[in-house]
């Protein structure tokens, strides 16, 4: 059942690849990195119980706890861009 | 008996676990604008760890790993929703708007 | 089964040279720092992936049991300071990229070797 | 059942390295690396190296990401148009892969206990372990003590690396001092992120502290905790702005922290020469060898913890403090 939930998992984040990959909008892939990372975590808790080593699950835990810090560094690059070049520009591409 | 009791509940919520994020993958692909496909990844991320990891839980009994799990999904309750909202403001920052709504009066023009 | 152990190593290869090829092909100094990064990634994952005995587990020892097969530490250890390193260097790099771009005004290899010649 | 994951994360590694050389907005590349570095540590955990991991997931979710955003605020967001040797540098790469692709046809199967990597000094490391060192992670047991030379020499490369980023950045920053204080800088104004981030910063405070003095008994050790303790201080910078991160831990104690772990590492070796012994030689620290292995392993441990801490903390601040980032 493991195998089960990880491969549905695993295909997720395929799916969640192909978001990246293909765009359109930057916040997209921004999405898509937040998807995958808590697909990742969650992927990392189940095969540590697969391996039959629940002491590993330190690693999903220092995902689950600083994976924001990337969104939040996105918010705040655009923040400051739209600070500093003024409003107007609508950074759209 | 209990213990296949537990077993049977664990499967179910993983699988449902399973399926939620499945779900949200495909909204994630599927819908038509950023905001519906952030819809569909922040809500079924929010769903899909409670049930997973609530599956793993009855799996791994009383021990320091229900602990860390316990301490993993809060941290993901707590950081999933901030970051899509993060996300959003940062959209909306960079004029970014809803594809199919109109922006409200007073915020279109800034 | 042969040739899914072989994949490791063709991802090796390929990923190896998808770095190299950002390197040489790209001239954004960034790009080139990307490149790099993958260049190192791909190193990363041929250590580790010689470092895996089958049927192994991570080389913590668990507490009772004794006879338990592990994976090599070695490699691991290496890579682990490697990524440290890596990031460290990588910055460095950036920082380079920073300063180029505030005395040429430019991170694209042509343009600067342009503003050089004249 | 586990390979065909592998061979899955695998693929979905390559789609990624490939989308992150081919994609022309340097903005969508450094997110897509964060996606690399999710897979890559996956990649690694699944290949039994949860160390690795960890470290990839401290530097790669937490560090790099940072970095590479604050680098593109200083410079630009789109590359250029390519260059004209493509054709070359395509065929150039498609030889070389090639050439590596037959070559690995000699090499040892996957996974193959036999193979000349697992003959020669890792089962000595393996049984060694537990008779000198006595600690459960065997990882942190090669890495402090049975090459703790190597491990010195890598703490002085991120020495160097943090020490050559002050050199290009630290002076003459673009914005003065009192600049800094007028802006109303990081994400002060967006209540949400702010709140959550705050409760964070402590747990993740804690947890780095576990990384560093569980790692012998878990996955961790001085330099996945280094890089944690600097993401929280990092995700502090970027909730209050630089300045009261800067407050908090001002520039001097960061160049403090940088020295101060590097010569904590070298003291402890030049005090087992000292005592008697070689450089780096733990057992005299104490008079049972064993226990004096253990205290040495703590100690160059929090040596590498404080140094990593530092530098990347000064990098942070290198970037951040520059420009508009």
């Amino acid at each position: 059942m493991y195998y089960a939930v990880s491969f549905a998992l695993i295909v997720t984040m395929a799916l969640a690849l192909v978001r990246a990959v293909l765009g359109p909008s930057v916040y997209d892939r921004v999405l898509a990195v937040n998807m995958l990372g808590t697909k990742t975590v969650l992927l990392l808790s189940v095969i540590t119980f697969l391996f039959g080593r629940p002491d590993f699950l330190d690693l999903a835990l220092a995902y689950s706890l600083i994976n924001f810090i990337g969104v939040l560094a996105v918010l705040e690059f655009f923040r400051s861009r739209a600070q500093h070049a003024g409003p107007g520009d609508d950074g759209k591409r | 008996m209990l213990e296949t009791l537990l077993d049977i509940l664990s499967w179910l919520l993983l699988s449902a676990g399973g399926l939620f994020v499945f779900v949200g993958g495909v909204g994630a692909l599927r819908m038509p604008d950023l905001y519906t496909r952030m819809h569909a990844a922040s809500v079924t991320d929010s769903i899909a760890p409670i049930l997973i990891i609530a599956g793993i839980m009855l799996q791994a009994g009383l021990s320091l790993a229900s602990i860390k799990l316990a301490a993993i999904l809060l941290f993901l309750l707590l950081t999933g929703p901030t970051a899509s909202n993060a996300l959003a403001s940062a959209a909306l920052l960079a004029g970014h708007f809803p594809e199919h709504a109109k922006p409200l009066d007073g915020e279109s023009k800034q | 089964m042969e040739l899914l152990g072989l994949y490791y190593y063709w991802v090796f290869a390929i990923l190896l040279m998808t770095g190299f090829y950002a390197v040489i092909a790209k001239l954004n100094l960034i790009k080139k720092l990307l490149g790099l990064s993958l260049f190192q990634a791909a190193v990363f994952l041929l250590y580790i992936t010689m470092g895996k005995v089958e049927g192994g587990t991570a080389p913590i020892l668990a507490r009772g049991s004794a006879e338990q097969l592990f994976s090599n530490p070695l490699p691991q250890v290496l890579i682990l300071t490697a990524i440290v390193v890596g990031i460290s260097t990588t910055a460095l790099g950036l920082g380079i990229v920073v300063r180029i771009k505030e005395e040429y005004g430019s991170i694209e290899e042509h343009e600067i070797l342009e503003i050089d010649r004249q | 059942m586990i390979v065909v994951f592998d061979v899955f994360l695998l693929t979905l590694l390559l789609i990624t390295a490939f989308a992150i050389v081919q994609t022309p907005n340097l903005f969508v590349a450094v997110m897509l690396t964060g996606i690399f570095s999710l897979l890559l540590a996956s990649n690694f955990f699944l290949l039994d190296a949860a160390d690795v991991a960890l470290t990839e997931a401290a530097v790669g979710a937490g560090i790099s990401t940072v970095l590479f955003l604050g680098a593109l605020a200083l410079t630009a967001e789109r590359e250029a148009a390519p260059s004209s040797n493509r054709a070359i540098a395509l065929l150039a790469v498609s030889v070389t892969v090639v050439a590596i692709i037959y070559a690995t046809f000699d090499k040892p199967r996957f996974a193959d206990p036999g193979a000349p990597v697992h003959q020669h000094v890792a089962p000595w490391y393996l049984e060694k372990t537990r008779e000198a060192v006595d600690i459960p992670n065997v990882v942190t047991a090669v890495l402090g003590s049975f090459r703790g030379y190597d491990t010195l020499g890598e703490v002085f490369v991120v020495y160097t690396a943090g020490i050559g980023v002050l050199f290009l950045l630290g002076k003459n920053t673009s914005r003065r001092q009192d600049d800094l204080d007028d802006a109303p800088l990081g994400l002060r104004h967006y209540l949400i992120p702010r709140m959550v981030g705050r409760m964070l910063i402590p747990f993740i405070l804690l947890f780095g502290l576990y990384v560093q003095f569980h790692g012998e008994y878990g996955p961790g050790g001085g330099f996945q905790a280094g890089a944690l303790v600097a993401a929280a201080i990092i995700l502090y910078a970027l909730l209050e702005g630089e300045n009261r991160a800067l407050r908090v831990l001002p520039r001097g104690l960061l160049k403090g922290l940088i020295a101060g772990g590097a010569l904590l590492y070298g003291a402890v070796g030049v005090v087992g020469m000292l005592l008697g012994g070689k450089f780096l030689d733990y057992s005299l620290l104490s008079s049972n060898p064993v226990q004096g292995q253990q205290i040495g392993i703590l100690l160059i441990e929090a040596g590498v913890g404080i140094t990593v801490t530092g530098v990347l903390l000064s990098i942070f601040h290198a970037f951040a403090t520059r420009g508009k980032f």
